[in-house]
């Protein structure tokens, strides 16, 4: 029998390696793998290269992984938050590096990592700083950017839904990142807010079919993550 | 006299029509849908997988997996649909939306845009910026017509990064509508009472005056909320 | 209100124009838009480039307007199924062009179309008559063919459930070309087996949003598209 | 003695480790699904857009929606997904699966592949098989030794159209389990009773015979069938 379940997130995240590359799903809070990151946070893996949209939010999960200096290199669209100071503070200071890319972009080579692709021409960027030094090429007489794959050693994510062969189903606006993460790291560890048994998530409603999936543990959900008074006061 | 923000944003929910595809951008572009009419139906994209979004959540009523691209937690309206972030930029990459609005530091006479990076600033941040600038038909920017220093956001050529170049149809401010054509932007509305020659004074680029130039349509207050001061 | 329903197949494809391409949804029987195609037919149409996996079955919708000389080219992957009769008789005769193209570089190719790339680069096909006179370039070793975007003037796709908004679920393996054909034309025309109130659909079920539908009609299931017993003594 | 098709499938199947994603060709691959051990989960891929094909469905009980890349109407096994081709099409050209088992007209020693158009073929078709021989790790074939006029289909350079080149890793057929190695062709397993030198007699390129060569594990008969001959 497959089984991918593990039994908490210290075991899940226990592979995760000092200078490991490491995508990690998420939008704002919805989708976030907090409890996955703080699990890397407390076995103190370090000099970590993470790939995310933004930069995280606080002194928790992502924020803190900046916050502890364990990250080397960021690539994001959006690290700019206001509750992004822990990023902020080490960027300033020169201890972590910077690649900007326009979401678009981000999401587009994730993908064509995870599609076997071996790069791809946007129409996003020709004629800005974010395409500087890179192939442009007109196609039917627009500028196209060529981008590169992006992939990593680890995707981190997080579902509301899965079973023990690792098929998840997402609610609302959690999904964003995280299907497509899924399709691009070497191993892909996924929390789940519930562990259901196979046959019933309806066939229509699985975004990620248990092939992506490597290992799935069940979290509760993290009040730290949900607090929208708080957020509201910090903005 | 000239309008309030929310007067900005009055107006170009005026030019929305029924069946639009909207992605709104964070700052004046996010005030729009209150002043959308209740009988026209359309649909707001965010970046991050929503096509639908409602009105901002009331307190306590917040659902922690429904966030717009700002974080803010919102409310989805019947048929929204979610979907992943290749889905989200495919709708705006491949040029699926109708419309978008978004804030600017600068627009050029040629239309070049540039919101993504203030001079000076620091640490940089573009987001799904690029991707709408460079592929949505409709690209509308809702404004102050001079910076917070009174110098004018309206140039003949952007000094910050641009976002992208050519891609603004028209502006949106407190003091002027104006397109951007190929021979260059023509003022085709002003705010009740303003001259062509006053808004001419606060653009730092040549505006030629549409021949049915027009005062805009907003009245001073719209459900208590002042439009023009 | 938008409502993208039309009332019957006719005035759904009124629009479909001589000499118009046109993307057609389907997998063998499942999820072809065969009302649609049998409306087509009834019309006149013709002189079409066809886009689809196959080249049709039997003598009815796709097969049918091969039958009917309708079609002057067809891109496609595997127009060779035995039901591909009509095709096959009237490509040997020369009516009809053929563009060969491995599947997942046609549906990359549509999904290109739909996404606003300019084209990408596959690992598939370097080294065959397949990718004969394309670009081909090396990257981190390995070769790849540049493809580009394959859109068209219309998309016909069939669909499960969908409401006057154009959002879609599809059912089981139906889905197949459906959604990302529903990105990458002009206009977009589906038929639903069951048309819905708009909220009826459960969220995670959508799979294709409406911002992709132009016209939605409602269609009763033909039972030419479903008869297991003769397929199998066709075969 | 040699195997029949039903013994080469049931050959291949005794390589399939638990856990495995695989895509089926048809012909002998097809045949494959029926000797997997039933306490070994497996899940059955098909371009079409499903992850967990069971077994052809039962005379009246056909579901119209739910086909494999054969076009057979199918059953789906429990924890079954369904998706759309972009996805189906990034399980296999992104390199996802772990197997694939498919048919060919010929192999060449250094793993090339032709099996998309037999000579003189008038109208050709591809379907996913390049995507799959391209990228997938594990490429298995399963076919006959040699073609129905007796030819070897394992050869020392294709003269059919390429699927692509250097992508088997092993060929299962009724005489031999051969592995295609940097090296050359390595002959790993022969038929019941049959001699290294005889396969060799039936190849059209040089086999160099595994030190542990062995006898396939293969019974002649196997619920009912007969797998050898």
């Amino acid at each position: 029998m497959i089984d991918k379940t593990v039994a908490n997130c210290g075991e899940a995240v226990a592979q995760v390696f000092d200078g490991a590359s490491i995508m990690f799903g998420g939008f704002g809070n919805p989708g976030v793998p907090a409890n996955l990151i703080e699990a890397i946070r407390r076995q103190g893996t370090t000099n970590l290269v993470a790939i995310h949209n933004g930069a995280g939010i606080g002194d928790f999960a992502l924020g803190g992984l900046f916050q502890d200096g364990r990250i080397r290199k960021l690539t994001a669209s959006f690290p700019i938050n206001p509750g992004s100071w822990a990023f902020r503070e080490r960027y300033l200071k020169g201890d972590v590096e910077l690649e900007l890319v326009p979401q678009g972009t981000l999401v587009e080579r994730i993908r064509a990592a995870g599609a076997g692709l071996g790069g791809f021409y946007t129409p996003t960027g020709p004629g800005t700083e974010l395409a500087a030094g890179k192939e442009v090429r007109i196609f039917n007489g627009r500028e196209y950017v060529l981008e590169m794959p992006l992939d990593a050693d680890f995707a981190l994510i997080k579902a509301y839904r899965g079973d023990r062969l690792g098929n998840l189903s997402y609610r609302k606006a959690m999904r964003n990142f995280n299907p497509i993460m899924a399709t691009a790291a070497k191993v892909v560890i996924v929390e789940v807010e519930e562990l259901v048994a196979v046959g019933s998530l309806s066939m229509e409603e699985i975004h990620t079919p248990g092939i992506f999936v490597d290992h799935i543990v069940q979290i509760n959900r993290d009040p730290r993550l949900f607090d929208p008074q708080k957020e509201r006061s910090a903005s | 006299m000239i309008l309030t923000r929310e007067g900005i944003a009055y107006r170009v929910a005026g030019d929305l029509p029924e069946g639009s595809y909207v992605n709104l951008g964070i700052g004046i572009p996010s005030m729009v849908p209150a002043y959308l009419s209740s009988d026209k139906e359309i649909f707001i994209h965010s970046e991050n997988g929503i096509l639908g979004v409602g009105p901002m959540a009331a307190t306590g009523e917040e659902d922690p997996d429904v966030v717009d691209a700002a974080k803010g937690y919102v409310t989805l309206v019947p048929g929204a649909s979610v979907f992943d972030h290749v889905t989200s930029f495919t709708i705006i990459r491949g040029g699926h939306l109708t419309h978008a609005i978004i804030g600017a530091i600068e627009v050029a006479a040629n239309g070049d845009l540039a919101n993504w990076r203030m001079p000076g600033q620091k640490v940089p941040g573009v987001g799904g910026a690029m991707d709408i600038a460079f592929n949505v038909k409709n690209l509308f920017v809702a404004m102050t017509h001079v910076s917070n220093k009174g110098e004018p956001k309206i140039v003949a050529r952007c000094t910050s990064p641009l976002t992208a170049p050519h891609c603004v149809r028209r502006i949106f401010t407190d003091l002027a509508v104006i397109d951007v054509e190929r021979e260059g932007l023509v003022l085709r509305e002003v705010a009740p009472g303003v001259e062509p020659a006053a808004v001419q004074a606060q653009t730092g680029a040549p505006l030629r005056v549409a021949g049915d130039c027009r005062e805009m349509d907003v009245p001073v207050e719209f459900n208590g909320v002042r439009l023009i001061d």
